[in-house]
This record gives C-alpha cells, structure tokens and sequence, in this order.
C-alpha cells in the first residue's frame, strides 16, 4: 500500500467505507452496490449514506428480505462481468445465503476449471458489545476463513479500510469484507488519492521486543492501545494486524514472534476453533523453537451472548484481559527477560 | 432522484360504530389492553432515550388493534410465535408488564431473565414461544411447533393450534415459501398472521414483492388467505378467530394478512426520514386508539371520564413495570454459564476471557 | 403399508402428427439431437458400470424432446443454467459430445476440465453457465445473469435473455421463492423452466407440494405460468420461445413448466424399487422417441433406413466421444492447485497434505 | 461407555444406525425421524432402509427439498417436546439450514433464560474421496464445533456410532451428529443392549509411546490403522479418537502427548483454521513443556475438491501421508528417543 501527502485527512470508518464506494462507483460502471435498505434507507449503519441520490436506483440497488436470493443474483451478475459490491447487514444475517456464498461463489471458478470468475465483495459488520443479544452479535468469521475460493479481509483502521476495500473491489475473486459495528465511528488518518491494500498480508503496527499481540479488526485496535499503555510501563509490545483471515500472513505472524519469543492472540469471536487457533497453530509449527513460553489466547466466552450488559460484558474480552495476560505471560517467563 | 416512500392505504378505516352484540366490558376490555401497550411502547422509547434499554427496540406504535385483535383469537392453549416487534404480544398474551419491562431493562426478573432483551419475549407459561430477530426465523419453528401438535392431539374445536405473526417483508424470504408448503402439504394447525405496516424498514410492499396483495400468496401452497383491516379490533379478531378455528378443527392452515401502520419509525433509533409527510400523516389519521376511544364515546360505552381513567390506569401500570425492572437485580457475571446446555456434560468450555484453557499439571 | 408412488399422466400424449408447416430438416434436427442424447446417457450409465465415470451421474433419458425443445428456444447469445442433470443441455446446447465424455471420465479436455464432472457442465462459449448440483442453487445466480443483462442492452428482440431450468422438486425450496420475486420486482429476462418429471428422487410432486399444478406458482409474484407437454419437442420449444420473446422484448419473466418423465432411477445407482410398475409403464409408453420416429415415418419425412442410420450416426458420434475421453490426459496432481484464485494473491496457501505448513527458519 | 457380552456380533457402521434408529424409535413416542427420501426411498444412503413400513409415515416423514423449512420444523416440534432426529442428506445441504441451526436450534435455551430445551438430532454425513465435486465432498465441522449451544459428535466405529446416537438422541440439547460417507460400510463388532455414550469424551483406541495421533470420524479409522502397522516397524504410537468437537476433551488429549511428547493431527478438513487447529493450540496451551516437536498436522489441501480422481486423491490426506509425518516427527527428535 502506499502512502502519500503529508496532511491526512481524519476521518471515520465508516466515511472511508462510504468515500470508497463512492468513488469506485464512479470509477467503474461494472461496480453497482446491492442489499437490504442501503438505498431509500441508506443504509442500516449509514455506510451508503447519499449514494442513492447520487447514483440511482440500478447502481444502488434495494433489494427484498432474501439474503439468499440477491447474494445469489450477485454472483450470477459477477459471472457476466460486473463487479456487486453486496451488504449483508450484519455477518448474523449471512447464514440465510451461506450456500451461495460457500458453495457457489466460493466453487464456481474452481470447479468449473476456471472459465468464469466471480468478482464480487461481501461487505458485513459483525461484532458484539452494543446489547444485540445472540443472534446479532456473532463473530462467525472463522467460518469462511476456512474456505478455499475466497478472500477474508477484516480491517481495523479507516485507511485500511479504504485500501483493503479498494482491493477488494477490484480483485476478481469473492472477497468477504468484515467490518464491525464498534468500528463505525472510530476515527482515524487516510491518505487521499487512490489507495490499494495487497490482500493477503499483514501489518506490523506497531514493533517490539517483549511480545507480540496478534489481532484484527476490533480487537486490533484495543491491541494498539493497550501495547502503548504499557510502553509507559516498560513492557514493548508488538502488534501484528492480521487485515487479511484468508490468505494468512504466516510469514509475518512467525518472523514477529521469533523475534519476541512470546505471543498473546486477541479476538472477538468464540475461542474454541476460533481464528485465534489457527495462529496460534501456526506459531507451532513456525515459532516453535523460539517460544519462551506457550501462546495465550484472549477469546469470547463461548455462550449465546446474553442481552444483559453485565453479562455480556463479562462474555466478551476487553482491554484488561488482555493486559492480565500479558503480564502473567511476561511473569512466567521472566527468567528470559 | 430519490422519492420519498409512498405507501398505499387500501382497507378500511379502522374501528367504525362498534356492534350492538359485543358485550361492553369485551370491548372495554380491548381498548384496555390497546391503551397499555400504548402507554407501555411510549414509555419503552422513553428508557430507551435514558440508556435503560439498549439494543434493538422495535415498538407496536400503531399497531394496538392488530396485536390485541389476534391474541383475543387465541385460546389459552394455543402458541404464539412472533418477530421481534413483540412487547405488545407478550403483554397481550398475559406477561406481567413488569417482567416484559425487566427483561427490557435487561434484569433477571425478566420473562427471558434478562438475556433476550426487547427482540426476545418468551414464556412457556402463557405459551408464547418468542419473539425472533433473525426475519423469518420464527416461521419454520412456528410450522414445527404445529407439527408437533399433530402427534399429541386429535383436531377438534378445542384443540391447541399455533399462530405464527410475520411482517409484510418477511414474506420474501424463503422460510416463508418452505413453512407454508409444509403446513399445506401436511395439514398442520397453525395460521400464519402477516402484518402488513406497509414497510420493512425504510421498503415499501410494493417496491419488495411481485405480489403486493400479500394474503393472496397463499396460493402457491393451495392455503386460503384473506385480508382484514388491522385498525379495526374486531374485525382482526373474528377473521383470526376463525381461521384459528379452522386450523383447531380440521387442520387447515390460514394465512391471514392484516393491513396496520407504524406510527413512528422501524425502531426507536430510526427517524423515518425517508416516509413522506402524507404518509406519516395517513398512519396517524389510522391510529386505531383515538378511533376506538370514540367509537366507545358515541355507543355510550364509556364517557370522557372513564375512558380517561383507563388511560390513567394503564399508565400506572406502565409506572410500577418501570419501578419493578429498576428495583430488579442485575444478573451477575458469575451467571454467565448458566443456560449453556439443558443437559450438563463433560468438558464444557467454562472458561472467562483471558482465563487459561487448559491447566498445565 | 407402504404404497407404491403413483405419478399422475395429465399433460398430452407427445408427439403426435408433425404439423406441415414445419420444415422437415428442422423436425429431423430435433430427431437427430434427441437420438443424440438418447446414445450418449445409456452410453454414460454403461460407463458408469465399468469404472469410467464416478460420482453422481443424472440422466437425461425419457426428457430428450424437453431438452431439445427448450435448447431450440435459446438463441446463442442467451444464457443456460440448469440442474445437476445436464449432459443433454450440453450436447444439445453444441458442447462436442467428446469433450462432454471427456469431462464425465474427469479429464483435463473436459469442458469443466475433468473439475466438475456429470453434474457441473459449463462453458463460456456456448453460454451454458453451469450445472449445478446443490437443488435450487442455480436459480439465484441464473436471476443475477437477468440482472447484469439488464445493465448492458435494451430490451428488443435480440436482446440477451436467461434460461433457468430446474426440478420439480426443487419448487419447495426457499430459493426458488426469493428469486422469481426478484425477477418479477425487477422485470428481468429469465424464463424459469420446471422439468416436472413427477418425482424429485423417490418423492411426488403431490407428495411435495402444496399447489402441485406448479406452474401457478407463479402467480405469487404475478409471473405469467404455463405448463406444456414435454414429449412434444415442438409444444415445448413453442412455449419455451413464447416466454424467451417476452423476456427479450418485454423484460417480463416467465414460467414454463415442462411435464415430462424419467425413465429411469434418479441417478445410474437407483434401481427406483419405490415406483409402481404401472408407473415405469406409463413412462414408457410416453417415450418421445419412439413417437417422433412414428410421427417422421407416417409424415413420410423419414423411412425405416433413414432412421436408422440416424440412430447409427449417433451411436458413432457417442462411440467416438468415449474414444475421445478415453484417449485424453488425466490431470496431473501438480496441478491441483491451478484454479485456486483468479486474482493471486500472496500467502495463499498451496500445500499438499502432510506438507510442513511453515518453514522453520 | 458400559461394554458387555462375550461374543460381539460385527455390523456395518450403516446397521449400527440402523438399528440404533429402530430401537429408539421403537423406546420413546416422541422420537420421530424426519428429512428428505428417508422413507419411501429409504434414505439416500440407506439408513433409515425399512423404517418407514415399520413405523409409518408420522415416525418416518418424507419432507420437500426445503432444507431450512423442516430442521427450523424439527426444532419447533422439539420445543414442544418431541425429539426429532432430523437427516440432513450431506453436511454440505446444511448450509441451507444453517440458520435454523445456529441463529435457532443453538441459541433458544440461553436466549430465553433456559426456559424451553430443543432435544434433536442433526445427522449428516460429510467427506470427499467419493468424486462427488467440490460442491458434494466438504468437511464442515469445524464451523459447528465452534457454535456454543451446540454438541458435535463424530463416531469413527459401529460400535460408537450406536453408543453416541443413542446418547444424541435422548440428550436435551441440539447434537450435530457427523458420519461420513465412507464409513458406511466398514465393520465393527458393537455390544448389544443398549450403549449410551458420554458426550465430550474421548478415547485412547490404542495406546503407544513414541507419539500421539489424533483423529476423528473416517481419520480416526486410518490413524488406527496406521498404528497397528508401524508397530511391526518398532513405532508405538497413541491413538486419540475424539469422539466429540463439541465439548472437546482437552484432558485426554492432553495427557497423551504429555506421555508421547509427540503428536500429529489427522483430519479430513482444510488444513487453515480445521479441526486441527484447536487441538494444536490445545496442546500449545497444555503440554508446550512436554513437547519435543512441534505439533504437526495433516489435512486436506485448500482447494475446491475436484472431481477427478488423481486430484481428488491429491488433495485429501491418506495413511501414507500420515506415515510419511510420523517419520518425520520421529526423525527430527531422534535425540530424544
Ligand atoms: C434475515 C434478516 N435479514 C435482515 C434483517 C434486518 N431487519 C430487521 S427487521 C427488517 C424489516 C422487516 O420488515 P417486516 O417484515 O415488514 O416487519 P416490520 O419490521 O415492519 O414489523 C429487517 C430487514 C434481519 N433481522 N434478519
Ligand atoms: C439442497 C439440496 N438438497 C438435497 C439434495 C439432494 N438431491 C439431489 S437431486 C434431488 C431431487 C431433485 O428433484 P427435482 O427437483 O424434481 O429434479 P430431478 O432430479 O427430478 O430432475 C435431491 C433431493 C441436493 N443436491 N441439494
Ligand atoms: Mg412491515
Ligand atoms: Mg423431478
């Protein structure tokens, strides 16, 4: 990705989502954005804001209840040469069209020996924390990293999410596009101009020397915070921002941790056979030498998540578990430091 | 151009003169309830304003006669499953006010223990089974829960019969078009109720189906469907009443379309900017209470005075729902764990955030 | 007890007396097609037994004139998608029968290179966008062609249409439901095609389905529905060019459904015990083979030879297709990994199993 | 697991369900079977083969190809008090369905404060080898094993099979039930009487020293299998068979490894966020001390499985290449053997 100008504009999440849409609206007649409500309503979350008034109706297209039915028709749209760009509302709702994502758009240039791609993003919120109770506040992601045939990106910044997005279009394969509902209103610099993430890889975001932190989305964002908290205290903190589920930066996950010999893994979503297993597998297999000590993982209790605030607060992981953990990871190995 | 929503007004006009037959304190009895969940959805906003609530709070502004006119349909053995736009039914149905308000307030004397929230009322007792927040969720489920009753029950007039409430956009989605075939093919007990608001969010009927007479898709599954006007209690209850009938005593299923309004916006957070004046207009000319009210004024039922007690009364109500949820406890974190399985069993992952998975020996 | 399925005969007799007007080269390439398909699927079925094919294999036998019929409809520049039981669209739609068997004996001169095997027919060239064997899953995507058609051409009579065929079975899914909806909402070019072949595997289309006149179904979303004997090459391909006009010219999408029959299992493994031997009869007396080569020969369009030798060609071509496929290159498991993304992309991850997933330094 | 008799009859793992199905049906009125052909058909892959002239179409019922209509279907019975034991024909036709599974069946009883159980069972075979293609030969489980609410069972024997469906269906929770296509056929000895299984246990199938192989389902066979022949060869290795993904028994894998010192995972699934990767992380958790390697694992390629057969054979895992591991393994940790 590269970064240019010397003031960056500060802005939301969700206005670089909006400004990206906009602009590769306007970039690309092929692109046309479909889903619930993004039109008249603009937008469950307003990430569409204005789009309608500027693009019309076909370019923004409102869609009925009937998730499996408009993926599915952008996917057959993606097969002719278009380039949809679909919001789910939130990752919850995108059970009703897992078929068609998994087994169609995920299959289709594969299985039928690659004569047609399908070029399309799945942009979706997902997250937990704003009292949506359990069936609105899942962290499914897991799932379709899992999933040959597509891409996984999950960006935790407003740039990256304009880079990552900008991708994401642009790429000719189905691309998932996580965002998260405590995102939106996070602010933060985005250099202006054309900006283009490499899907794929990950990002060091801030370098260290006694651990390593390995997050995304959401949970890269406390990441930082609590990495440059405990600065003041000493304790150096590396971050790795995974941006991309699938493909998986392996290289820059283990190069990191070699480097720290300690690793913490901080996500939102369930911790058994969450995303955290699989970096923390991967640090098995390619750290494993280099491990002081073994790699902890700060997950989501694994329950439905409870309404109550109390509960959920519980249920979910926070700046000071991770902050627990690391310190009792930097205890018990503190014949190393 | 964007146009703003026009939504088309085609039943009647709500409660007219009410019929000499129906005895007083029925129809007291209905503007009674109407009133309360008035009176509670206002003050539900209200909470909501005060960071008492939290989440999605989908309210039954407008829609007191529909929602009142269906439950008095219901038998008390019948089932009840809705869409998450469900205080109004739980109250209806016989929830105390103030465990709807606790589970509102997210409190462990809530109907759900405080873990559904607004979206999901529940209680066995009253039977029931739920508000559901993914759209059309409850509808297979619902068809389910009226296939169980064929193993357990022989039809007749007082047999259990489910009735399954749905939203007008919720009939574009496949659980829809999968439940009815099943209830037609399988001849089950359970009447499928849409309440056409005329929106889903900010999307019209018409701009959302091929078929915007909504009752008339039950044809694809050979189901009888009929439209009522949903501002008029009574006759939402007799055309429910009777298609529950004929579910309870020869297993056929209805579809039941019941044209309403939503006074105010998809949930407490939205403004509806995208509703057009005349539109929010026309809703609040529907209102079914100011209609009722008079109705009941000019049949002599009960004067200014009465009918103002009433309000007053369920306001009351409202007030010491709210004081009982605010003088509820909090569940306690500690408590996290407790409905994770209905059957205990080794190995459950019980572990807080942060917590080590695994003890090293 | 269990009874035996009975399939109900309510469409016409196939092919009867071939109307004058039509040019005999025209009925004799229909009768060339079908014979074609007919020698390639028991050609396929004995493949199968010995080894050479794998997997799920469907036939198209007993629906040839369907098939031609609904293939004669499409222009070359419209799009096919069908069901997992696909072999005749392919053929019939000019995939060269070799690269068809090619692609059932899992070769790299497969049409979906030895990828997709009998159920995923595709190709960019003849515009046949997949056979797909998740029931119902074509329709969403088939819809979303009708879609993108609508962002690059007018409406007229040369316009790009879609074709979506699909089972009877597969009416009952939600899918089916939330895709003509959106078709109707939309005005999209697709005709949506129901091969009723009375059984979805072992289950009736009366066992099934609500409204087992399926056709109807239409009317959910005020789709215009018609139903046409499938043995009649002529009837089908008729009706199916109706549909295809006003999808072109009109943007109206349609829905044809084709009766037709199985004359077989529903895959080469079935042996079909479920069916009545009345109904294996019925199914056999309305073959559209032997009728059209009656119809031919009484129209005096064909004699006894001529016929004969068109039922050789095909053999030959079929022999020939094997011959083909036999001759041609298994893949190679270097290239396992050939059509992992049609982006690359760094990291993307190419082990084999058992292969070290990170290189310790 | 309580084991009686002298003399074990052996049956297929297909008449094990079989029979387990009849016996239930024939124990508990409210057990009823429900899903596509399983009646009049007799199951696409036969087993529910005489059922329904036994016990009649309201036991045994034939449903439409509506996936998502009868499991939502089965969980309402379920509230109600009936327990359905639902067949999905293949896992990969749950897709359909997987928002009545997970948004439903897996949130009822904690979202409404434990108020009303769903007891069913959601049977469901998965598994490549079979040329099925890429959309017909998926290994899925990983997203159920992740989804609180749930349990997941994955009997590898007859013997289990029988154990664990009884255990499944007369539990009061929703219990993915995994087969697989290719164990169908194989043979097992299974005690008569009835046998009811503990859910979320494993079991040491073999016991051995040099190393730790865990598997589950089909995997579990081959593991098994490779065992017994590297034993001639002076191997002795350890068989885990999990059994259940949910819970997982973390204790018995656990202690084995800290036994072996060694473990390799083989799983039928995509090796990136798999099965495999949980129960490396497990073991990173709880026996890095005793680790002499790192944990290896062996899975299936990440790609859409293709059907034909020398990439198909490709791309799935084998005993060879579990062999192939071990060696490895052992090779690389000679010096502490
Ligand atoms: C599967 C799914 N898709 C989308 C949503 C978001 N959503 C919640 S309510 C709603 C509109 C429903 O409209 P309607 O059925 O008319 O019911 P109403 O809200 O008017 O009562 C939508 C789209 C959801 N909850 N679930
Ligand atoms: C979603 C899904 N469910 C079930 C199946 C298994 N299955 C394959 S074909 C079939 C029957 C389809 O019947 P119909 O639509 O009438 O088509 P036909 O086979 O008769 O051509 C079924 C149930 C599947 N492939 N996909
Ligand atoms: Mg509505
Ligand atoms: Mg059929």
């Amino acid at each position: 990705m590269t970064r240019g100008g010397d003031q960056m504009p500060v802005i939301t999440y969700r206005q670089a989502l909006n400004d990206t849409l906009r602009a590769e609206l306007t970039r690309d007649e092929s692109v046309f954005l479909i889903g619930e409500e993004i039109g008249i309503f603009e937008g469950s979350y307003k990430i569409t804001a204005g789009l309608l008034a500027e693009f019309g109706p076909t370019r923004v297209r409102d869609t009925p209840i009937s998730e499996e039915g408009f993926v599915g028709a952008a996917i057959g749209a993606a097969m002719l040469g278009m380039r949809p760009v679909v919001e789910i509302m939130t990752i919850n709702f995108s059970l009703i069209a897992i078929d068609q994502i998994v087994n169609h758009a995920a299959k289709i240039y594969g299985m039928f020996g690659g004569q047609t791609a399908v070029p399309m993003v799945l942009r979706m919120p997902g997250g937990g924390g704003q009292q949506l109770a359990a069936t609105h506040s899942q962290n499914l992601e897991v799932w379709y990293a899992h999933v040959p045939g597509l891409k996984v990106v999950a960006p935790a910044t407003p740039a990256d999410a304009k880079a990552l997005l900008t991708a994401a279009i642009r790429d000719d394969d189905p691309v998932i596009f996580l965002e998260n509902l405590s995102l939106y209103n996070t602010k933060g610099e985005v250099p202006e101009g054309e900006q283009i993430a490499e899907i794929g890889k990950a990002a060091v975001t801030k370098e260290g020397t006694d651990v390593t932190v390995i997050a995304y989305s959401r949970a890269s964002v406390i990441a930082l915070e609590v990495a440059r908290q405990l600065e003041d205290d000493g304790v150096s903190v590396e971050v790795v921002d995974l941006r991309s589920l699938r493909p998986l930066d392996r290289h820059t996950i283990c190069a990191s941790v070699r480097k720290t010999s300690r690793a913490v893994i901080l996500e939102d979503d369930w911790l058994s056979y969450g995303i955290g297993a699989e970096i923390s597998a991967t640090l098995m297999e390619g750290a494993f030498d280099y491990l002081d000590a073994p790699v902890r993982r700060v997950a989501a209790a694994e329950v439905p998540l409870p309404y109550a605030k109390p509960l959920e607060s519980a249920a979910l992981p926070d700046a000071n578990d991770l902050i627990k953990v690391i310190r009792e990871l930097l205890e018990a190995t503190s014949f190393t430091r | 151009m964007v146009e703003k929503t026009e939504v088309i007004m085609d039943s009647g006009e709500g409660t007219g003169p009410v019929p000499a037959k129906e005895p007083a304190e029925v129809l007291l009895g209905y503007y009674r309830d109407m009133v309360l969940i008035r009176s509670f959805e206002l003050t539900a906003a209200e909470m909501y304003k005060r960071a008492k609530i939290g989440g999605y709070c989908h309210l039954n502004l407008g829609e007191e006669a529909t929602v009142v006119g269906l439950t008095a349909a219901l038998h008390k053995r019948d089932y009840l499953f809705t869409t998450y736009r469900d205080h109004g039914y739980a109250l209806s149905r016989g929830m105390a006010p103030g465990q709807v308000m606790a589970e509102l307030f997210g409190k462990t004397t809530g109907v759900a223990k405080g873990r559904g929230g607004s979206m999901h009322m529940f209680d066995t007792e009253t039977r029931m089974l739920g508000g559901y927040g993914i759209v059309g969720g409850q509808i297979p489920p619902a068809t389910g829960a009226a296939l169980a009753l064929t193993y357990r029950g022989e039809p007749g007039p007082d047999a259990e019969a489910v009735m399954c409430q749905l939203g007008d956009g919720t009939t574009n989605i496949g659980a829809f078009h999968e439940s009815l075939n099943m209830a037609a093919i399988w001849d089950l007990p359970i009447v499928y109720v849409i309440v056409n608001n005329r929106l889903g969010m900010g999307t019209t009927v018409e701009a959302a189906s091929g078929e915007p007479e909504l009752y008339r898709r039950g044809a694809s599954y050979r189901i009888p469907g009929e439209r009522v006007d949903g501002n008029d209690v009574l006759a939402v209850r007799e055309a429910a009443a009777a298609a529950m009938e004929r579910a309870r005593a020869q297993r056929q299923p209805g579809l039941l379309e019941v044209m309403s309004y939503r006074l105010k916006g998809h949930s407490v957070v939205d403004p509806a900017r995208y509703r057009s004046s005349e539109d929010t207009e026309r809703a609040r000319e529907a209102d079914p209470i100011p209609a009722l009210r008079g109705s009941l004024l000019q049949a002599g039922i009960i004067d200014e005075e009465h009918a103002m007690e009433i309000e007053r009364e369920a306001d009351e109500q409202v007030s010491a729902a709210v004081a009982f949820a605010d003088s509820s406890p909090d569940p306690a974190p500690g408590e996290l764990f407790n409905y994770a399985y209905a059957t205990p069993v080794a190995n459950a992952p019980h572990t807080l955030p942060g917590d080590p998975v695994v003890e090293m020996p």
